[in-house]
């Protein structure tokens, strides 16, 4: 553009420096601006009325080191949040783990192994403890002083229990049809025994469980 | 009558002479111009176009000549040209007979007519869509007119994941590794049940002797009266035999009422 | 928040979708809008405020699809040339079959290279989708079934329409039949070479239930 052009009006370069903050992917120095407005443009004062248009507005004119750059009004961050709950059923290994804790404790996670059959990962383990279900006891007074998990206040307090001696025993069970794994009859409708099924396929593993389980 | 290249009036003589070379020239930057072409349709777009009329109203039996004489000089030439364009060819070479020949009274199929108006439709309409694509390019297109926000804010998308048990999950967890160890073939404890077979079996014997109506009690095992659970599996077992054995035709079965006694009878023989 | 309490004033609700759309990149739904603003706002009315606010300015506020988003004011383009992410330049047979996407949607295949006169390439619709301006619609209820394509959202926002109702010259189009799903006749129907590359595999077909949805 040949110097000998009147510069654009004032509302008119308030425009370009609201398009060009816009459009930025970072905060636009006052040497930027020079270099992309058209000659005789006043930069400055057209950023100062920018801020002073977007004073008190949903975002404003922020200087930023030696840059000027849009940002939401910080009394409005919530609303660049959004949280999410997903509700989703313990996996089989965790519910397993969690299991053994609870009718063994103080259990070390050599001795959970050992009832599972199969290596326990720390996941699952952390994941116990985070939704704070499982806690470390006292270490073991064995060879290693081996770490102890026991349930806590908050397991109880989920599961309805008073203590952990009010789980039920192998022989309640039992009786409950829950140790009987014979698989039902053909045709035999079994309304307890059918527990088995969608439990055992849990559809949601999270990702560390998924080699764990036999 | 099979026609002869001769009698094809698009198929010009090759020319001798040095007018020849220039003619090559000519006809190769012609056809070497495929490349530049989107199909078979979109040529005789171009060549429809040539003849500077509205599509509509275009000499489809025109436009079919000038295709022809079109490939039959890439064929002079030695070009190749691809399939589509050479099956073209014989679809325009078909049409232009057809168009040129009276139309049979047996043909039920589309006529030349037909067939040449829907040319013209797909060239009209391909016409546009080229139109309307060059429309949209031109549109205030994003990222290259309009801008989106470059340094958009992050919308922190904090995912809260809750977990779910219930005391029936972690005790069937745990009677699931209990089992895996003491696997008991057959769990339930069957000491005071008394099965439908056991029912069948006792019945069976029982009923050759019941020539008058008998009561279902009498039927009922020995000490299995006493015992309330066992005089319930043992009446439900008798009561599930009986109706087996009535099925077969060999008891029958008496209820006054609904909740009176039954009782049973041999069935009688059929005099 | 609960439901009891006034919702903000509407300079305020404006204010919360000026944020919002501010921060986004991709146009904002309404529903997204009364999701993320506090109970008993009325988004709509806080999107028209914030329309007419915008009126003139160097960026504005659009309508895109079902969302809205603030887009800078095309006169202004001249300024952000540099900010032009180089988009892989598409080629004639994309653009067309774009086109032809978009007056004849849902529209197979088939019927784009009836429309076309020639095989579609796999690639061409590939790159469409892969740029997020096509996707497959609902399957055609013809033998064979055939999977259909239709126009994005991204496509409306690339284009600046609101709506595909919006494409230009489209009733033009329509009134001179040029739209018509004409299935030619036998025997009317041109020719379609089908040359044997991979070109004419046809896409994978995809889980139905995945592309079902309109």
């Amino acid at each position: 553009m040949s110097p000998d052009f009147p510069p654009p009006p004032m509302d008119q370069q308030e425009r370009m420096v609201e398009a060009i903050l816009f459009a930025a992917t970072a905060p636009v120095t006052m040497r930027d601006l020079i270099a992309r407005m058209p000659q005789g443009c006043d930069p400055a004062e057209a950023v100062a009325a920018l801020r002073r248009t977007y004073q008190g507005r949903g975002v404003v004119v922020e200087r930023l080191g030696d840059g000027y750059a849009f940002r939401t009004a910080p009394d409005l961050s919530f609303l660049l949040q959004t949280e999410t709950v997903d509700t989703r059923r313990l996996s089989r290994a965790a519910i397993e783990t969690l299991a053994i804790i609870a009718y063994h404790q103080p259990v070390t996670r050599a001795e959970i192994e050992e009832i599972r059959g199969v290596a326990v990962s720390r996941g699952t383990l952390d994941q116990l403890i985070e939704m704070e279900w499982v806690r470390m006891g006292r270490r073991r007074m064995s060879p290693g002083r081996p770490a102890t998990f026991v349930v806590t206040d908050g397991f109880l307090d989920h599961f309805g229990l008073e203590s952990s001696r009010d789980l039920p025993g192998l022989s309640e069970l039992r009786a409950a049809g829950l140790l009987d794994s014979r698989p039902p009859a053909e045709g035999l409708s079994m309304p307890l025994a059918r527990d088995g099924g969608d439990d055992d396929i849990d559809p949601v593993d999270p990702p560390e469980d998924l080699f764990e389980d036999e | 009558m099979p026609k002869q290249p001769a009698d094809v009036p698009y198929l010009t003589p090759v020319p001798d002479g040095p007018d020849a070379v220039a003619q090559r020239r000519a006809d190769e930057a012609l056809i070497v111009d495929v490349d530049g072409y989107e199909g078979p349709l979109d040529l005789l777009l171009t060549m429809a176009r040539s003849q500077k009329v509205d599509l509509m109203t275009i000499s489809v039996l025109e436009l079919a000549e000038q295709y022809l004489a079109f490939v039959e000089k890439a064929r002079r030439l030695r070009i190749e040209l691809a399939a589509d364009y050479l099956v073209m060819a014989a679809w325009l070479a078909f049409l232009k007979s057809r168009l040129l020949l009276p139309p049979d009274p047996q043909d039920d199929g589309p006529s030349a007519e037909e067939m040449a108006d829907h040319l013209a439709f797909q060239l009209e309409r391909l016409s546009a869509m080229r139109q309307v694509a060059e429309q949209l390019m031109g549109r205030d297109r994003l990222g290259i007119s309009r801008f989106a926000r470059g340094a958009p804010d992050k919308v922190a998308r904090t995912r809260r994941t809750h977990y779910t048990a219930s005391l029936i999950d972690l005790m069937r967890a745990y009677a699931r590794l209990k089992t895996r160890d003491e696997f008991r073939p057959y769990a339930f404890d069957r000491k005071d049940i008394f099965t439908m077979e056991q029912a069948l079996d006792r019945l069976r014997k029982m009923i050759g002797f019941a020539g008058e109506w008998t009561d279902l009690s009498v039927f009922l095992p020995q000490g299995w009266e006493a015992d309330t659970p066992r005089r319930r599996s043992a009446t439900a077992a008798t009561f599930a035999a009986s109706l087996e054995l009535a099925r077969q035709g060999r008891l029958e079965i008496r209820q006054a009422e609904t909740f009176a006694p039954i009782s049973y009878r041999q069935r009688p023989h059929e005099p």
